[in-house]
């Protein structure tokens, strides 16, 4: 299996806090991998480093083969490396389809001034855009919603829009953090499966997630955290029975 | 005149500009820490101030001291109307919006006081005589000593308020967060209110130390906002501290740079150290980070 | 309950419009001679377009009154232009295009001024500016149409660089307001300066809205000026003299032209005394000689302004008085037509006015001398003419 | 361009046709000269502060800039007018880059001041520089534009020239802000951080929006310097910048329309206050204070929920949903 993703010794602080410390990890190539731990383990400090949106303290990030330590989110994003929210960031004053356009923003090129003069490419190009926006509704099942204002929408198709944009971006890799919050056992399933499915379609899944049922259930590897230091790694089976992440999560249910 | 005392006359002539704009600056913040809102009418409620000072002792010939206050009085209900008329009635506004009918409320109040006072400079009495002190070959005049006295008075006094008092601290809780003050069962909508009161009756007082000095006609609340508004964001928003500091600061630099490099470009000069600073700290010497 | 409080508030609103709606009525008359003035009538000039404003109106009403001008009613149409530019030029326009005005009369500032002569010159309608800067009528073969009634601040520089000669001082600091005025003021202090030999020592500027010079005035203290030279209008004029006096700086204080009201004595309580200025002899009416040629007219709008104002006139007001009566007089001899009064202004001679006696000729749109300006000075809280 | 657009665009345009025929004086030709000078400069502060949601309180600087552009070269350099706006475009093109990139970096009221500080710095350039700009007192004769050999010598030809300027603005920008880059710049506003993961280049496409808005101001600047062919720095001073950001928030920021109205609707306003003299000042405050108290998205978004409201009044359509702004 190749690596696509891999961290060294990374580390971050925030005014003398440590967040991270010393964490070492590796994301495979076709695979869902997860991120778990219990609350303020540093996990979504993890995705922040790698998807760009805080500065590593020290350590080394490889996103296949070039260090991204400091590479802005819009450049990691044009790598292939796409992400969504914990708390679901939409741009509530557009519609659903348009939403997802955005995502194709760093797949298309047509700037200010051909844009300003509709050159005849600038139909073409838009007309892709929404073509390819309008699969990935789609194909998480959001078609018939395209033109209704995102904010407008209830939380869990908010989440599902949300990966859609993120698709859109083509990515290589997609961070999803706790995309089951807030959602209800039938809508946990649903997601599970597009979870799959983005994966099937070659994409590989990075995966933060407090529901451990479902990391459980479509995780390929897992890997704990607990106090911004990682303390397990290994299958969903192992890490069920490791005395440590046992001990880290006492108190709370796996 | 050694270089010593010119440095020295710059530096009480930077204190006593600066007082003004900390205490605007500071009326800025006891706005914005309760409700997120910059009033940029606040440079109007130093005119007021001053010219409402004028016509208790010059019109009516009341006694200094009872005028003082009753001038605050007034004025900090002209602050609550602003509040209950304007600001109020509004749900969820966006930052360009108040900006917008603060701006509007300023105007309105230029044109108020033009019908009330007319287009004439007024001018107060010192409060203790005219003669200047001398003070290691510079000079300074009394009123400046009760400029900065009072305005230390008013900063301490704030302190204490914030620090100690329920009240003081109910409206610290509103600032931290709303809903959770609300949960509390404090009255956020009061506590606006009250906000926008205190802050009013901080314009008055700078407005009557000032008008002995500097003069005071319908027309000086705008750059007075300006003036406050960058003090209060080079402090940093939400720090009154950094507002004081800041706005003599403010006051040092510019009556520096008219003494050492050029009258012309004063006003630049403290500009361009605000920007250089907020380039490199955007959120101000003091200011914590500002959510949006 | 959100609603209904917004309602109310608009409601109130549009009371309060319809109020003032209503109140306004047009009379009409039998054909009226239009007069236009521009004014700086609000803003951050207003002290000037406040007074002229005032005498125009006056003026215009009296002559009302008395039966017009050979039975024609004057209508004088004043717009506000807030001090600011675009506003002057876009008044002006409308002056000519809409109201159809005869004259024009105005505006107070030398920024407006020069700012409408492009507009007045192609439309070739008369126009008296209020505004000191001599540019304004300069090169005259540029501004045909334009003409101005108040002392050119040359005359104010000289007059006062050669008094200060006579009592043998050289050295001068001068501190100017950066706008329009004081930057016209600057210059040609300056120029004076080279041309009667004094050496400027210190050149220190201040912001119109300033509120302490302390630190300008503190440099020129360092410096071995024998007299300081102030050049600006309003409340900054008022700030100087104190900072000054506060300063313990012992030497003589001048003051532009632009010191020729008595509040500012007043405003700046005892610190004003001994300060010098060079003004036109309103503000001394009542100490001139009684033969002296402006003595009754001065009187008369002193006496009259404080009548229907009471307020002091000041020489502002009284640059809209020379300019009305001169429009008036011009309209009295060649009629309703713009060339024949713009003509009748080039060459008019000898016409007395507040601020002197004006010679126009087709050289000299101005039309004032040197001796228009009396040196004054402030003794016991009054002008008297220095000596 | 969709239906609404068009429609609205053909409106305009028949009534910039229109009014000139039909207007009873040639001074309101000036006013609106001077109304499309505004609507010009405030269709590019709408891209930045509606679409792109960064405040500008420093945007008379850069018609000041234009205009001061203009003039000093034609007066002082003798340089062909159009030659000299092109300067002027790259002249402060290159000035709102520079302060733009540090100053972008910048949130909500630090921005706001960070933009007025330039403003008031560029405003004291103006005043000081004076062996340049004539200080002060301002500069005079200007040259007047002339167009393939034509003298825009009258108010009527520079009407003309003016409102196909801004027209031809007007299409480039509507194409703008329903593109690619527009998308871009709604969602800069919607959320950056959302934007960033979604691939967008925050920071480029804000410093190219901020420019773009201070080009278009450049324009109009040195138009105005042509046209008035008079100018000083009291024009474009702090008040400036407050009144092309009311005139594009009272008209509705969200939209280039609703800041085509506001520049008209403000520009206009003042000349009908003028019949309560003394009272211009406080009914003006107040009426701002109104329609941003009643309708705080503005004049033209406030009125297109109407008609929706009326609209789903009449045809009884199933959602109910309240869209009134009021």
């Amino acid at each position: 299996m190749k690596k696509i993703l891999s961290a060294y010794n990374i580390r971050k602080e925030f005014g003398g806090l440590t967040a991270v410390d010393k964490v070492t990890f590796d994301v495979y190539e076709g695979r869902i991998q997860s991120l778990i731990g219990p609350n303020g383990a540093g996990k979504t400090t993890i995705f922040n480093l790698v998807t760009g949106f805080s500065p590593l303290t020290s350590g080394k990030i490889h996103f296949r083969d070039t260090i991204i330590n400091k590479k802005s989110p819009h450049k990691l994003v044009h790598m292939g490396i796409a992400r969504t929210f914990q708390n679901v960031l939409l741009f509530e004053n557009m519609t659903v389809l348009e939403n997802v356009m955005v995502g194709r923003h760093i797949r298309s090129r047509c700037g200010l001034i051909s844009s300003a003069f509709k050159f005849p490419w600038v139909f073409r190009e838009e007309r892709a855009i929404r073509h390819k926006a309008m699969e990935e509704l789609s194909f998480v099942g959001l078609e018939k919603r395209a033109g209704e204002k995102a904010g407008s929408l209830p939380f869990g198709e908010q989440r599902a829009v949300e990966v859609a944009r993120a698709l859109a971006t083509d990515p290589v890799l997609i961070l999803l953090d706790e995309p089951a919050a807030g959602l209800n056992t039938h809508e946990t399933q649903k997601l599970a499966q597009l979870i799959k499915q983005i994966r099937d379609r070659g994409i590989t899944v990075f995966l933060v997630e407090h529901d451990m049922s479902l990391v459980m259930d479509i995780s390929d590897h897992i890997m704990v955290l607990n106090y911004g230091e990682k303390i397990a790694e290994g299958g969903p089976r192992e890490i069920q029975n490791d005395p440590q992440v046992i001990g880290a999560y006492l108190g709370e249910e796996i | 005149m050694s270089i010593f005392t010119k440095i020295l006359q710059y530096i009480f002539t930077g204190l006593t500009i600066g007082s003004i704009f900390a205490m605007v600056g500071l009326g800025f913040n006891i706005i914005y820490n309760a409700t997120d809102i910059i009033n940029f009418a606040q440079g109007e409620f130093v005119m007021i101030g001053g010219m409402v000072m004028v016509s208790l002792t010059k019109g009516m010939n009341i006694p200094m001291i009872p005028a003082f206050f009753l001038t605050i009085i007034i004025v900090a209900i002209v602050g609550i109307l602003l509040e209950r008329l304007a600001i109020n009635p509004l749900s969820n506004p966006s930052i360009i919006t108040i900006i917008i009918i603060t701006i509007g409320a300023s105007i309105v109040f230029k044109g108020l006081a033009m019908l009330i006072w007319g287009k004439d400079t007024f001018i107060l009495p010192a409060f203790t005589g005219e003669t200047p002190i001398n003070v290691g070959g510079a000079v300074i005049i009394p009123q400046s000593i009760w400029v900065l006295g009072i305005t230390l008075l008013v900063v301490a006094c704030l302190a204490v308020f914030f620090e100690k008092t329920l009240l003081g601290k109910a409206m610290r809780a509103c600032a931290t967060n709303r809903k959770a003050a609300s949960l509390m069962g404090i009255n956020v909508n009061r506590m606006v209110m009250l906000s926008f009161a205190l802050s009013a009756a901080i314009g008055a007082v700078s407005g009557v130390i000032i008008t002995p000095i500097s003069l005071m006609d319908y027309h000086r609340g705008t750059m007075l906002a300006i003036k406050g508004f960058a003090a209060a964001i080079l402090g940093g928003l939400g720090s009154g501290a950094g507002a004081v500091i800041a706005g003599f600061l403010i006051g040092i630099m510019e009556s520096m740079g008219a003494g050492f490099i050029s009258s012309g470009y004063k006003d630049a000069i403290a500009l361009v150290v605000l920007l250089l600073v907020l380039f490199i700290k955007p959120t101000g010497l003091m200011g914590k980070s500002e959510l949006r | 309950m959100r609603l209904s409080r917004r309602i109310v508030i608009l409601l109130s609103a549009c009371l309060i419009i319809a109020c003032f709606g209503i109140s306004r009525i047009a009379k009409a008359a039998n054909e009226p001679y239009k007069i236009g003035a521009i004014f700086s009538i609000t803003g951050p000039a207003s002290w000037l377009g406040e007074p002229e404003r005032n005498t125009a109106k006056m003026i215009a009403d009296k002559v009302n009154a008395a039966g017009g001008i050979n039975g024609h009613p004057i209508e004088l149409i004043i717009y506000d232009t807030e001090g600011d530019e675009t506003k002057s030029v876009l008044n002006t326009k409308k002056l000519i295009e809409k109201d159809n005005v005869l004259a024009i009369i105005g505006p107070s500032r030398s920024g407006s001024s020069l700012a409408i002569i492009p507009t007045i010159q192609e439309a070739q309608v008369p126009n008296i500016s209020c505004a000191a800067s001599i540019k304004i009528v300069q090169p005259v073969s540029e501004r045909k149409w334009v003409f101005k009634t108040p002392q050119p601040d040359s005359f104010c520089a000289e007059v006062m660089f050669e008094y200060m000669l006579g009592k043998g001082i050289t050295r001068v600091a001068i501190i100017t307001i950066s706008d329009g005025f004081g930057d016209s003021g600057r210059i040609e202090l300056l120029e004076a300066a080279k041309k009667k030999g004094i050496t400027i020592v210190a050149d220190e500027r201040y912001g119109g809205k300033d509120t302490d010079m302390t630190a300008q005035l503190t440099k020129i203290k360092g410096t071995d000026a024998q007299a300081i030279v102030n050049w600006s209008i309003g409340p900054t004029q008022v700030i100087v003299t104190k900072n000054v006096h506060q300063l313990g700086i012992k030497i003589p204080l001048f003051q532009s032209h632009g010191f020729g009201n008595t509040k500012n004595i007043e405003q700046a309580g005892g610190a004003a005394e001994g300060v010098l200025a060079p003004i036109g002899r309103l503000l001394v009416a009542e100490r001139l000689p009684d033969y002296h040629y402006q003595k009754k007219l001065l009187m008369d709008y002193k006496n009259e302004y404080m009548e229907k104002f009471g307020a002091e006139a000041s020489t502002f007001g009284g640059h809209a008085y020379d300019s009305m009566y001169m429009v008036i007089e011009a309209l009295k001899a060649v009629g309703p037509d713009r060339a024949k009064i713009r003509d009748y202004l080039e060459n008019m001679k000898g016409f007395v006015g507040t601020a002197g006696l004006f010679n126009f000729s087709p050289l000299d749109h101005n039309g004032l001398t040197k001796e228009s300006f009396e040196m004054l000075k402030v003794k016991d809280g009054m002008f008297v003419i220095a000596d | 361009m969709n239906i609404k657009n068009i429609f609205i665009f053909i409106l305009m345009l028949a009534a910039i046709v229109i009014f000139p025929l039909f207007v009873p004086n040639k001074y309101y030709i000036s006013v609106m000269v001077v109304v499309g000078f505004n609507v010009l400069i405030c269709i590019g502060l709408c891209m930045l502060m509606g679409y792109a949601g960064q405040i500008s309180l420093g945007h008379a600087a850069f018609y000041g800039l234009g205009a001061y552009t203009s003039g000093v070269l034609c007066t002082k350099y003798l340089f062909n007018p159009w030659l000299a706006m092109l300067c002027g475009i790259i002249i402060t093109g290159g000035v709102a880059y520079l302060i733009g990139v540090p100053s972008l970096k910048l949130k909500g009221h630090y921005l706001a001041m960070a933009t007025l500080g330039f403003g008031e710095i560029v405003f004291i350039a103006f005043n000081e520089l004076s062996f340049l700009t004539g200080g002060p007192s301002g500069m005079t004769s200007i040259p007047r534009l002339s167009l393939f050999g034509l003298a825009l010598n009258t108010d009527l030809r520079f009407y003309c020239f003016t409102w196909v300027v801004v027209l031809v603005t007007v299409i480039l920008s509507i194409n703008i802000v329903n593109s690619r880059v527009g998308r871009a710049l709604l969602a800069i506003h919607g959320s950056e951080r959302a934007a960033l993961a979604a691939g967008v280049n925050v920071p480029a496409h804000k410093i190219q929006i901020f420019v773009l808005s201070a080009i278009y101001a450049s324009i109009a600047g040195s138009m105005y310097a042509h046209f008035v062919t008079f100018i000083s720095p009291s024009s474009f001073g702090f008040m400036k910048s407050i009144t092309l950001v009311t005139m594009v928030v009272i008209g509705g920021m969200s939209d280039i329309w609703g800041a085509c109205i506001g520049a008209l609707i403000l520009t206009v306003l003042p000349e009908y206050l003028h019949v309560f003299h003394d009272y211009e000042i406080l009914i003006f405050g107040v009426t701002l204070m109104i329609i941003m108290i009643l309708m705080p998205k503005g004049l033209f978004v406030g009125a297109m929920d109407g008609i929706e409201w009326i609209k789903s009044k009449i045809f009884r359509k199933t959602n109910e949903k309240d869209t009134v702004g009021i």
